[in-house]
Formats: C-alpha cells, structure tokens, sequence
C-alpha cells in the first residue's frame, strides 16, 4: 500500500537517512515499575513506549523491513528485581539498549549492570543527582530537578515578589527530597525567606497538621515537592484549611490528574517541569503526541508519558543512524543526537548524556496553564 | 529442706496466699491438700520461682529463693510437674529427657560446633542418664515417639521422669493422680515411696485424691482461702472437724 | 545451569536467593524458639550501613564490612532484646516491627541529626537519596560459603545443649524454666545470632545491588523475611532455606506471565500455604497432601483445636 | 428404640486407631457409665458422637435419627449435650456470662434467667464469682462452671467427661449429687469416669472399654461385683 | 501555631484511623490473626462505590452500602479461600497470615487489571467539599460525617459484640472453636458473619477515605495496613474500643508532634510510644489482660 502512514513529525529525517543494514527484529528492552505503587507511573511509561514503537514501525523508521520490537519487564518498583530484568534483558536477551528503570533508585542499582556490558540505558524518568556519572553508556532524557527548579523559582520571586515562603516536602523519597534540596539552594539564591520547613512520609494522606503550621506562619507562598498523588492532597487541604496564596510545585505537581483532582483549588499552582499537557503553546510534535495518546488511550499523557514516548523515539533515531545493532555504535549515534524535535521541545544531550531541552515555568489561571512568563508580562 | 516463712500472695484484690508458714523436712512426703481454689499451685509455682511472693520468705537448704528466677531454683535442686501436663508434646519422650538435664550440662555451642571431648562426653552422660530414666518409667517403648501423642498415663510417668532428670533434691507434684483411676493411683504411690526410699528425695505432693495422702504422706497440710487451717498427720486430719467442713465433707462411703 | 537461566534465573537472581536464604535463617532461628520477631529488616539495614560505612567511608574490604556489621548488629541487639522479649506474639512482632520503623527512621535523618548535634555537615547514611556506587564486591562464592558455613552451625545447633533449650523454651516457657532453662538468656542469644545474620545479609546484598537507602529495610522487607521462612517450613532449618529460594525465584520464573504476574504470583503462594500449611519442607505435610489427593478419607478434626 | 445408639463406631487420629468398634446404647431415664484405663478412648467415644471428631466409620442413632458425622453445633441443637474433658471454660467471659453462653441455642430469656438463678444456688461459689473472669478461676471452680453451663442447654441427653478430675472430695461428692439430681429430673446421663466405684454406684447400666472396643458391659451393680473389674479399676 | 485547628485536625484524623482499624481489630479478636488483605478489601471498597457512582450514577449515599454488601461478600470470599481450609486443617496461625498475604497480592493485582493504576476520584460535585462558614476553625462536611459514621459504626459493632446473641457467639469462637461448637455455635457461620462484618467496615472506609482524600488506586490499602495495625496494638489488639482510642491517640501524636516542629520524626516518636505502651501494658490501653493461667 502507497499511502503509508503519515510521515511522524518526531523524527531525525533529515540527519539520518533510511538504515540499510538492520535485521529484521531489532530488540530494545524497557524496565518500568508496572505493578505495586510505582506502577502509577510505570504504565503510562509503557503505554507512551508502546505508542511510540508502533509509529516507528508503520513509518518503517528503522527501514522497510525492519521491526522495533520492545521486551516491556516490570521492576515493581523493587531494586532486586530491576537488577534482575536488566541482566536478563542485557545478558540472556541481548537487546540493543534499554529503556528506564522508572525510579532512581533502581536505576542506580541497575545501570551499572547495563554499563559493564557495553549496553546503552537511557532513564526517562530519573531525576535524582549522579545518574549519568555511572558511566558513559547511561543516558537520561528527564530534565533533573535541578534544570528546572531554579528557573521556576527565579521566576516566581520576580512576579509575585516573593519574599517568604514556607517549605514542604517528602523526606524519604528520593525524588522528592532532590526536589526539596534544589528549591531550598534556589530559595536562597534569590534572598527568598523560609519561614519554616515541613515534612511528610511515602503514603501518607493527611497533611493538615503540617500545612496547619506553614499557613500560620503566613507565607508569601507556599513551596512543594511532591509526587502527584501527595500534590493533589496538599492542595486540596492547604485551600481546605484557608490558604489562598500561591503554591509552588517541582515535577511532581507536572501532570493532567493534579489539575483535573484539584478543580478550583488548583488556581494560582506554579509549576515546574518538563513537559506540561497544558501548555499553552506547544510545539507541534507535542500536540501531536497528545492527540495520538489521547486516541489510544483515552487518557491525557503526563510528563512521564511524554518523556518515555520521547526515549523510544530517541532510542530508535540512535539505531537508525548508527545503521547497526552493534551497541557501542548505537551509543556513539544516540550522544551525537543534538536539535531533535520532540514533544519535549528542542532535545539534544550535553557531554554528560544529560537532557538539554527549554523547562517550563507555568502557573495555573482560571484552571488552565499559562507560561508564567506571560502572566509576568500583565 | 523447705521453709516458708510467712508466705503472702496477693492477685489484685484476691489474697491467694496468707501468712503461709510451712516445713518441708528432707527424706519425707509432705501434703497438701485444700478445696480447689485454696492456693495450693500458686504456693508450687512460688517455690519454683514461675511467680514470687508478695512478702515472705522461701528458704531452701536455709537460702533464701523466692526472688530468684526458676532456672537458678531447678539447679538448686527442686523440680516440679503441673495440674495440666506440660510435657514439651512436639518433641520426642527421648527429646524431654535430655531436656531436663539441661541445668546440669556445661558444654557451649561453640563446644558443639568443634565436638570437643567435652561435649561428646556429656552428649553420652545425658543420654545414658535419660535412657535410665526411660527404663524406671516404663517408657523405652515410647521413647522416640512425640510426647505430645502418648497416652496420657504415659504422659504422666512422663513428666514425672522429666522432673527427675533435673537432678532434684526436693519434688513438687501438683495433683499428679488426677484422671488416673484407683489401681493406677496406688502404683503411682508406690512409685512416690520408691522416690523416697531409694533416690533420697524429699516429696511435697498435692493431691485430691484421700488414698493417695494417706499411702504417701508423713505429714499433711491443709490450706484454705490461702491460709494453713491444719496439720498433723494423715490419721489427725482425717478427724480434724476443720477440715471435714472446709475439705473432706462427711464421708458417705 | 543453562536451564536455569533460560527459566530467567540467573547468576544475580542466584545470588539474590542465596542471601535471601540467609534471611529466612534468620527468621527460622527466632521462630524457632518461639518468638514471632519481625527485627530482621531492621538488623539488615543496621548491617548494610555498617558494612556500606567500613568498606566505602574508611576503605576496608568486605570481609571487614560483614564482621563490622555483623557486631553492630550484634551489640545492638541485646538493649534491644532484653525489654521487648518479653513480649510474645503478635505484640512482639508489632515492637519489633516499631524497632524497625525507628531505626529506618533514625538513618534517614541520621545526617541531619548528626550535623546539628557536631555543628558540621556530615553526609554518612544520605538520607532517603541512600548510598549509591557501592561497588559490586560481593561474589556467589561468598554468599554459597557463608550459607554452608551457617547450615553447618544450625546442624550443630540442633544437636547441642542449647538448640535444645531453644524448642522447650518454644514450647513451653515456664516449663522450661522449670528444667533449669536461663530462658531469658535463651531468647535473647538467639535474637543476637539471628539479628547478626540478618545483618550479614545486609552487608552482602549491599555490596552486590550497589545502592541502599533506608525505604529497603521496611515493613514490606520484613513480611517478606517471614514469608521465606513460614513458606518453606520451620521444622527443619531447610525450610526456610527453600523458602527464600523459591520465593526469589519465583517472580522471576514468572516474568513470561506479564501483566498477570502478579495473579499467579499470589496465587502460587496461596496454594501452597493452603495445602502445605506446615510449608514445602514439611514431609508429614505432603504426606498427608497426598492422601487427600488420592481421595482417602480419615477421621479428620471437623473442628479446629485452638487454645 | 434406645435413646442413644452407637454401633460398631471407629475413630483415628491420622494413622493411630483410637476406636475399634464400639457399641453400646443409653436408654431413655438411665445414667450410662463409660469406664476404662488412661487413654482407652473414652473421650474419644464422646468427640465422635458430639461431632467434635469424625468418625470413619460406624453409626450413631440419637432419638431414632442417624446423626453419624454432624457437625457438633447441630448434635448440641438437638439437645445432646457434651461436658468436654478439661476446664474448657471461656477464659475471657465472665462467670455469668459463660452460663448465658451455655443457653445460645435457647430463646426465652425468661426461662433462662430462671435456671440460672438455679444454678447460682446450686453452686454458691459460682455466685460469688459471678462477674469474675472464667479463665482466673481456680481449676475446680472451672469444672464447677463447665458443668452449669451444659446444664444451661436443658439437654435431653448429658454426656459427661470426666466431671470429677481435680476437684476436692466435698465437691466430688456435690458433683455426684447433682448428677444424681440430674438424673431425678429424668434426663438421661452418659458418664466418663476415672472414678470407677463412684460412677458404677450412681450408674444404670456400664461399659468398660479397653484398647477402644468395649470389654465388658453389664448392669452397675454387676460390674461393681465383676472381681476382674475391681482388680483392674477399682481397686 | 494554630492550636484549635490542630486539635480539629487531630480528632478529623483519627476518625480515619479508627475506621480503617474496626474491621481489621474485629478479625483479629475473633482469628487471633492478622489479616494482611484487610486493606485490600478496603480497596476494593472503595473501587466498589466508585463503581456505583460512575457506572451506575447512584449517589454517594447509596453508594456506601453497596460498597459495604460487595467488600462483605469479597470479606466472605476471602475466607473462604484464604483462612476456612487452613482452619480445617488445624494449621499454624503464621500460615494464615501468609496465606492472607498471598490473597492480598491477587486482590490488588486483580484491581489493577480491572481499574488501571492512574488514581481515580469521585467526580466533582458528587460530595460537598465548601469548608463550613462562622466557626473558629476550618472543617468540611465530608469531614463531620466520617467522623459521625465512625462513631456511630463503633458504637454499634461495640454493641453488637457485648449485647448480642451472636457478638457473644463471636467471642466464644474466639476463645476456643471446639468449646463454641459444643455449646450450638455453628462456628462456620460465625467466622463467615464475622469476615462479612469486617469486609464491610472495609468497604465503608474505602468508600468514605476514598471521599475523603478524593483519591483511589489498587495501592491505597498500602499506605494505611502499618498505620491501621500500629493503631490496634496501640489500643488494645482485637478490642473494638481499642481500635477507636488506637485511632484517635496515633493521630493526636502525629499531629502534636508535627505542630510542635517535629515532622520529621513523627513516625519515631509513634512507634517509641508504641514501644513503650507494649513493654509497660502489652494489652494495649484499652484492652484487658488474658486471664489464663499457669
Ligand atoms: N494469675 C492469677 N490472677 C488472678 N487470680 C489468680 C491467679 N492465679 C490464681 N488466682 C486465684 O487464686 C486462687 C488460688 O488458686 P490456685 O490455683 O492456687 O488454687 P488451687 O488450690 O491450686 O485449686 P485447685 O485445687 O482447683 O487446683 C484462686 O481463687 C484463683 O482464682
Ligand atoms: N489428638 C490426638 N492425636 C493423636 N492421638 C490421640 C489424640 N487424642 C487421643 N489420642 C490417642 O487415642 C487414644 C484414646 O484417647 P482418649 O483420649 O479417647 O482416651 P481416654 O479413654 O479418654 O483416656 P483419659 O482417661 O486419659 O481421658 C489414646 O491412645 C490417645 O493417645
Ligand atoms: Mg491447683
Ligand atoms: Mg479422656
């Protein structure tokens, strides 16, 4: 049939041409957390993956007779078993590259393993501090905390002329407690005042007591690092018990279901991340990328989703110009890739294999994200 | 051998045992008989340390004992058996024996790891001694069998052998007859006699059984509401009008 | 052993079971005499720490690492185990399980207790971020000697003195108080040997995952630490021995099954328990699996005893 | 018809044959004594008709109906009523309570309220102790309990399990009278006895088991002259 | 500080705890073993009323005790697979704890099929969530009823434990099932009634946490099983007002020690006190001594 599918608008069309010498199967791996608590994000991650390799294989991305397939192991979110999927996956099934693991901490148990064979592994969600330091065949295309806290915050204070501000966040996770270290050197940086600082654990569901404290300290705003689940509860309960000023959230905050649980009460949320579903004026890939996981799915993407559905497409552009499954040519193809279009925006990696894409800053009006900086210009 | 001086044991409100005195002298079978309720196990499990006085004093062999925990009153040489038995049921009659003569070993676990001529040597003594034991009880047949699943008069003889494997100077048996039937009693007796003929010991023995007291005991005390009502030997006793009221009931026979 | 791979048990899964072994001894001892102690989550990450500490903060090797952890463990266990084995049940197991949490708890804010208490930063357990590149030092040959190493001591265990003192106090504690039993000394030793195993586990994983961070070591770890031990059996020091085998192997054998994993996961696990209560190294259990499978009746309790 | 038919009655306990054919029958207004040496399989005997064990094979015919292998609740429903051996006394329940506890297939409240004024008086120390927890009850204070409380059930038929194991010789004497009331009222008594002479002199009719089948049986007073039975059990 | 709103946070979270807690404290008191599923149940709760609310349009009033008859009946199932054939076969307690851990894995991996793992919620406006106007301290009326209905479920199942005909049942069963069935207890049935009592106490909290916190995966019975057993050793294992007190003194420690600049030892300072609370009166504060004897 002639008229194949429309030609993708992510892509590296024009850098790479059509790879000649593939097999017919070329074997990726991914290592998400598809069941127990983490499987929250993990199976948007896998879905986002899924959505990606059937587009790159109607579009015979990696050439006419060539098929991505992806071997999808789940981690639950446990260390011992990501160590486990990564072997099996590095070793017995000897895929191309790899794909996650969703948290951190798993990926620091595991990507070692991916590097002393020689195997890329690219994290799309792991933002904690040290990830690409593993070794030269660990990438990662999730912008850290620290890419897009400082701006928000930086931001934020020159708009609503923060001058202190309460602190809250979760203390024994490491995604949040690296947000919570970034808001805090960013805080600072800007002469910003913490009036006081709070905590919560993993779970928990119930944060009046603490936000009881921050909001009777009177604060200019109120700053957050969370994960969606708690994010959504921290605002519901800090509007419930009277704050009405702004909140100011990391990553965490980033996603459809905070916004659409909140309603109302979300009114005024600053967020930092990646990648907004709300974004005003996306780039054309990324509309096209909701459109079509919205079809699938028939759920919004968040963050998560848009990050994993940009990795496979990197991974696939790495194979494709590299023209072989040799994994050491696919890693020398995927850290030359600079300027690509994705949903994430302009994408490239810097030496360090660490994403270089513009973060958003953007803050919640009339229950619809607006860029900050626009809100800034009334 | 035993002394009790003014033994008190309150439960919250309840005085389970009042101003208990009471002499145990060494090479004779001493009762202790009551209505149920009297106090007669709380004052076992206080001479052998499960539960402590709430004043008074316990002296054995003139040391005081009543604060001391049961380990350190088994190895002082007083062993005991239980109204319910209490043999260790998922381990072997073999198992309970060498059980028993725990206070009276040495060797360490380190000891057992290396196989030191120590432990060896007191592997052999244990076991000859429980193998001895079995044999006086009549229960080699049923030595590697669980206790647990033994009939119950082999249960009995049982631990009664398990309290002698303890070495003991001085036993405690809590009515050691019950569920026995009257020609299962009065072998029972005989064997208590034995105890004290030929091993030296010294028995204190509760029982509701009249005939047992009277084959066995030189001397009887009586409890009541947890204070000594009388004593005398099994003939005054019997007479005592005291204990026909609290105790004996007019005998219809 | 190219079966076993292609069943998805590899080198790494085999290690893991073998350390998960370890744990289910060290869960077999305490049950063993009795006490239903859920600590062991905790005496791990107490060992992990410790170990993590000598071998990456003053650059010792591991064996110095495992000993380290394992006396720390050690030592701690006795403030510990002298006021809360006195608890029995499932309130020893909920103190323990609170020792824990206090511990995860302790080292996630260790640093920052630390820091204000010297007056500088000190960065040693870091917080829930926890330690990561510890190298992978930790081999299958060390795992497999420290585990017959330690089948060797519960062999001799059984056969000594206090292995035996270990079952009568299970049993019944007055009485074996009664026998001369130091019952209090009894329990607690075996706290201490079952709180220095745990730990060495600790120690050994540690440097085999190359990251540790104080979420490892929680409520979910120590269920899991009973399950190896209830699941396999404790009869026999074997059971449990099989039991971290089988439940470490399991999940991943079961990697084809795919988003039902899960499913026949617990499935797996509730079939076994309900026809093999006694665990799957319990031969009067299969005997009697076995009878009922070939259909033969027996006077069979209608009602259960419980007392 | 008997009131109580067991025939040819076998238990085990996995691959230990406790019963190995037991027959034997109470009539209506008889006490019935079961006598026998420690572990004959007397209680046994008991735990298979009640419903506590399950027989394998064999027949229990209670009031002309087959109840072999019921379920013990519904065998209590129909009014035979067991004693188990030991103080199974509910710990936690207090005195009074535990009575009320005997009267749960009963729904007069009346009617209950009545026998257990009855039963108060009847057993004076149990009066004392009313509201004091079962389980801190000494243990002839505890028989005392258990045997009010089946009396709570009205029973047409009371199985007795050794009522008078550890009790003083006042209350073992008080234990026999109520049996001896109990049996005035008309209702019919099936007796496990290690106190062979007393339970043969308050009994209609025996049955000594041996090695779980039965040995001899014959009228009380017979067995009470038997020089067999008196050397073997009574003494 | 805000004290007043402290205290009202305070009593509002330990209505949640003591919620979640009755059902699992009653299994307990009458298993004498944990029952490690119990928050999958109230999971699936939870999923049942949301169920109702958005497949079905029934109101959220309706919805509870729907929820409460389908976690009853999962209650009931659980038994059935997971403790009867254990019971049969005199096994172990520990066995029936794993055995409990094996049915909550299947029953959250079940939920995950079924329901997916991105949260779900109630839809908005189906509850009223306006803080309510002219009092000292800020509380919804979502808030006020769960408070109410867990009192209300406490002062009944309380009720029904120590008055009824069938709470005596229960506790018979509990001390010793050959003696209940001796004295005309279908025991069966009572451990039937009693999984179906605490499914459904379950099933209530699911529904009204799941309105509460307006937010449901399979995995929210994690985030309350530790909490929920902390609070019945706290007050008392197997006591129905121990559940409650357990509830209510967790949650005034959490709260007082956060308002008191301690958040991030909260979970310490609970856990010592539990600690402390089992070596000084392992009964719990509520509950009474075993009266058996040596
Ligand atoms: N731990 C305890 N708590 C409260 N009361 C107790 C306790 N132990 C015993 N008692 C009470 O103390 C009294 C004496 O009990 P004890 O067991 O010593 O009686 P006994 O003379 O052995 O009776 P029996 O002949 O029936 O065995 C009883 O009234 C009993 O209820
Ligand atoms: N739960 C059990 N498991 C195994 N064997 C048992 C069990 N209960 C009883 N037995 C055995 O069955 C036989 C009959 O026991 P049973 O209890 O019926 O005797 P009994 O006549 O009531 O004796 P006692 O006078 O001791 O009460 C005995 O040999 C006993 O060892
Ligand atoms: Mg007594
Ligand atoms: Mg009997």
């Amino acid at each position: 049939q002639d008229d194949m599918m429309e030609q993708p608008l992510v892509g590296f069309w024009e850098q790479c041409p059509t790879p000649e010498n593939l097999p017919e199967t070329v074997n990726v791996g991914a290592i998400f957390g598809l069941s127990e608590a983490v499987a929250v994000y993990g199976t948007a991650q896998q879905n986002a993956v899924q959505l990606a390799v059937d587009e790159i294989n109607a579009s015979h991305y990696l050439g006419e007779s060539t098929t991505l397939v992806v071997m999808f192991e789940d981690s639950a979110g446990n260390r011992d078993q990501a160590i486990a999927a990564m072997t099996k996956l590095v070793e017995e099934d000897g895929v191309v590259a790899v794909l996650g693991p969703t948290l951190s901490s798993e990926a620091f148990a595991a990507d070692p393993v991916a590097q002393e064979n020689s195997t890329v592994v690219m994290g799309v969600s792991n933002t904690a501090n040290g990830i690409t330091e593993m070794g030269d065949y660990v990438f990662r295309d999730s912008l850290p905390e620290g890419a897009v806290i400082p701006g928000t915050i930086a931001q934020a204070a020159e708009i609503l002329g923060l001058a202190k501000v309460g602190l809250f966040y979760g203390n024994d996770d490491d995604f949040t407690v690296s947000g919570y270290e970034v808001f805090k050197a960013a805080l600072e940086e800007n002469s910003i005042e913490i009036l006081g600082e709070e905590t919560f654990a993993k779970g928990d569901v119930d944060f009046n007591a603490q936000l009881t404290n921050l909001i009777a300290a009177e604060p200019d705003a109120l700053v957050v690092s969370a994960l969606a689940a708690e994010a959504t509860q921290i605002i519901l309960q800090a509007r419930a018990l009277g704050y009405e000023g702004p909140i100011i959230g990391g990553n965490g905050f980033n996603s459809p279901a905070v916004l659409r649980d909140s309603g109302a009460d979300s009114e005024g949320l600053i967020v930092g991340g990646a990648w907004n579903y709300g974004n005003p004026n996306p780039s054309e890939s990324s509309v096209q990328f909701v459109e079509m996981y919205e079809a699938a799915y028939e759920m919004s993407p968040d963050q998560f989703a848009a990050q994993a559905y940009t990795g496979a497409w990197l991974m696939a552009t790495a194979i494709r110009c590299a023209d072989s499954t040799d994994r050491t040519d696919v890693r020398d193809a995927l850290a030359g890739i600079a300027d690509f279009d994705s949903p994430l925006g302009v994408f490239s990696f810097d030496e360090d294999r660490n994403p270089v894409h513009d973060p958003i800053a953007q803050i919640v009006v009339e229950g619809k994200f607006q860029p900050l900086a626009l809100v800034m210009g009334e | 051998m035993l002394e009790l001086r003014s033994v008190s044991r309150l439960f919250g409100g309840l005085q389970a045992l009042n101003q208990v005195n009471m002499l145990v002298p060494a090479g004779k079978v001493v009762g202790l008989i009551g209505p149920n309720g009297a106090g007669k196990t709380t004052l076992i499990n206080n001479i052998s340390g499960l539960d402590h006085p709430t004043s008074g004093e316990i002296l054995f062999n003139g040391t005081p004992i009543h604060m001391r925990p049961p380990h350190h009153i088994a190895q002082l040489g007083i062993a005991r058996t239980y109204q319910n038995i209490r043999l260790f049921g998922e381990m072997t009659a073999l198992e309970n024996l060498l059980i028993s003569q725990h206070g009276r070993g040495s060797a360490s676990i380190l000891d057992a790891l290396v196989f030191t001529p120590r432990y060896l040597r007191e592997e052999r003594r244990l076991r000859d001694t429980a193998s001895d034991l079995l044999e006086r009880f009549h229960l080699t047949q049923v030595a590697k069998l669980r206790a647990g699943n033994l009939p119950y008069g082999d249960q009995r003889r049982l631990e009664m052998a398990r309290a002698l494997g303890t070495q003991p100077k001085l036993l405690l048996l809590d009515e050691p007859t019950a569920g026995m039937n009257p020609v299962e009693t009065e072998a029972l007796g005989e064997q208590i006699l034995r105890l004290v003929r030929e091993d030296g010991l010294t028995v204190l023995v509760i029982e509701h059984d009249m005939s047992l007291i009277h084959q066995v005991c030189d001397e009887i005390y009586v409890l009541n509401f947890g204070q000594i009502i009388a004593q005398g030997t099994p003939d005054e006793i019997k007479r005592n009008p005291q204990v026909i009221e609290a105790y004996l009931g007019q005998d219809e026979e | 052993m190219e079966f076993l791979r292609s069943i998805g048990i590899t080198e790494i899964v085999m290690q893991f079971m073998l350390i998960n072994a370890i744990l289910g001894l060290s869960m077999y001892l305490v049950l063993y005499t009795g006490m239903f102690s859920l600590a062991n989550a905790g005496f791990m990450s107490i060992g992990a720490y410790t170990g993590v500490i000598l071998t990456q903060n003053f650059d010792q090797p591991l064996w110095v690492g495992l000993l380290g952890g394992m006396a720390v463990a050690g030592v701690l266990a006795v403030p510990i185990g002298l006021p809360v084995l006195r608890l029995k049940d499932i309130y020893l197991a909920i103190a323990t399980i609170g020792f824990g949490e206090v511990v995860r708890i302790l080292i996630l804010n260790f640093d920052t207790l630390a820091g204000s208490l010297t007056g500088e930063s000190v960065r040693l357990t870091r917080g829930a971020l926890g330690i990561t590149g510890i190298p992978k030092i930790t081999e299958t040959w060390h795992l497999a000697a420290f585990l017959v190493v330690t089948g060797f001591i519960m062999i001799r265990l059984h056969r000594s003195r206090f292995g035996r003192a270990m079952a009568a106090v299970r049993q019944d504690e007055p009485a074996a108080a009664n026998m001369g039993i130091n019952v209090v000394y009894t329990k607690n030793m075996v706290f201490i040997m079952s709180a220095v195993l745990a730990a060495a586990a600790g120690v050994l994983k540690a440097h085999l995952t190359r990251t540790i961070s104080p979420g490892d070591y929680g409520f979910d770890q120590a269920v899991s630490i009973l399950a190896f031990a209830v699941l396999g059996g404790t009869s026999t020091w074997v059971g449990p021995l099989v039991g971290g085998f089988v439940l470490t192997a399991l999940p991943e054998v079961l990697r084809d099954f795919k988003q039902y994993r899960g499913i026949v996961n617990g499935s797996i696990l509730l079939l076994v328990i309900v026809y093999l209560p006694g665990g799957l190294v319990n031969p009067a259990g299969w005997s009697q699996l076995w009878t009922r499978l070939r259909g033969k009746k027996q006077g069979d309790t209608l009602t259960a005893e419980v007392s | 018809m008997a009131l109580l038919e067991v025939s040819n009655l076998h238990t085990s306990y996995g691959a230990i044959k406790a019963l190995r054919g037991i027959t034997f029958q109470v009539e209506r207004g008889q006490v019935v004594s079961l006598i026998g040496a420690n572990g004959a399989g007397k209680s046994t005997t008991l735990n298979s008709i009640s419903g506590l064990l399950k027989p394998s094979s064999g027949k229990v015919l209670f009031n002309g109906r087959d109840i072999t292998g019921w379920r013990a609740d519904r065998v209590t429903g129909l009014g035979l009523v067991q004693v188990p051996e030991g103080r199974l006394v509910i710990a936690n329940m207090s005195v009074e309570e535990n009575l009320w506890m005997g009267a749960y297939p009963r729904k007069d409240r009346a009617g209950i309220q009545a026998d257990l004024n009855d039963i108060f008086a009847r057993f004076p120390r149990l009066a004392e102790r009313r509201t004091q927890k079962a389980g801190s009850l000494s243990g002839g204070e505890q028989q005392m309990l258990a045997v009010g409380r089946a009396l709570m059930v009205q029973p047409t038929l009371l199985m007795l399990d050794e009522p008078s194991m550890g009790l003083a010789p006042l209350l073992v004497n008080e234990i026999f009278h109520i049996i001896a009331e109990i049996k005035d009222r008309g209702i019919p008594i099936l007796l496990v006895e290690q106190n062979a002479r007393k339970a043969l002199q308050i009994a209609d009719y025996g049955y000594v088991i041996e090695r779980g089948t039965i040995a001899y049986e014959g009228p009380a007073e017979q067995l009470q002259q038997n020089p067999k039975i008196i050397s073997a059990y009574l003494g | 500080m805000n004290i007043t709103q402290q205290v009202v946070n305070a009593i509002w979270l330990g209505g949640v705890y003591s919620l979640f807690a009755l059902g699992y404290a009653l299994v307990f008191s009458i298993l004498g073993v944990l029952n490690l599923a119990h928050s999958a149940v109230f999971m699936w709760g939870a999923f049942i009323g949301l169920v109702m609310v958005t497949q079905f349009s029934f109101s959220v009033w309706l919805a509870i005790p729907v929820a409460m008859l389908g976690a009853g009946l999962i209650g009931v199932l659980l038994d059935a697979v997971a403790f009867a054939p254990l019971r049969r076969r005199n096994a172990p307690r520990i066995a029936q704890l794993i055995s409990s851990i094996g049915a909550a894995i299947l029953l959250v991996n079940i939920a995950q099929l079924i329901f997916g793992t991105q949260p779900e919620r109630f839809p908005l406006g189906s509850i009223p969530t306006d803080t309510i106007e002219g009092l000292p301290f800020r509380i919804t009326p979502i808030q006020i009823i769960i408070l109410l209905v867990s009192v209300a479920l406490m002062a009944l199942l309380q009720y029904m434990v120590i008055r009824t005909r069938a709470g005596q049942a229960m506790r018979a069963v509990a001390f010793n099932q050959r003696v209940a069935s001796l004295l005309g207890v279908n025991v069966s049935g009572i451990f039937r009634m009693t999984f179906f009592l605490a499914g459904a106490l379950a099933g209530a909290a699911g529904v009204l946490y799941g309105l509460a916190y307006n937010s449901m995966t399979p995995f929210m019975g994690d985030q309350v099983a530790l909490k929920g057993l902390t609070v019945i050793v706290l007050g008392g294992m197997g006591n129905i007002q121990g559940a409650v007190v357990g509830g209510f003194v967790v949650a005034a420690l959490e709260v007082f020690s956060i308002a008191n600049g301690g958040s991030n030892y909260r979970d310490a300072f609970v856990f010592t006190l539990l600690f402390l609370i089992l070596l000084f009166r392992p009964q719990g504060l509520v509950g009474q001594k075993e009266h058996t004897r040596a």
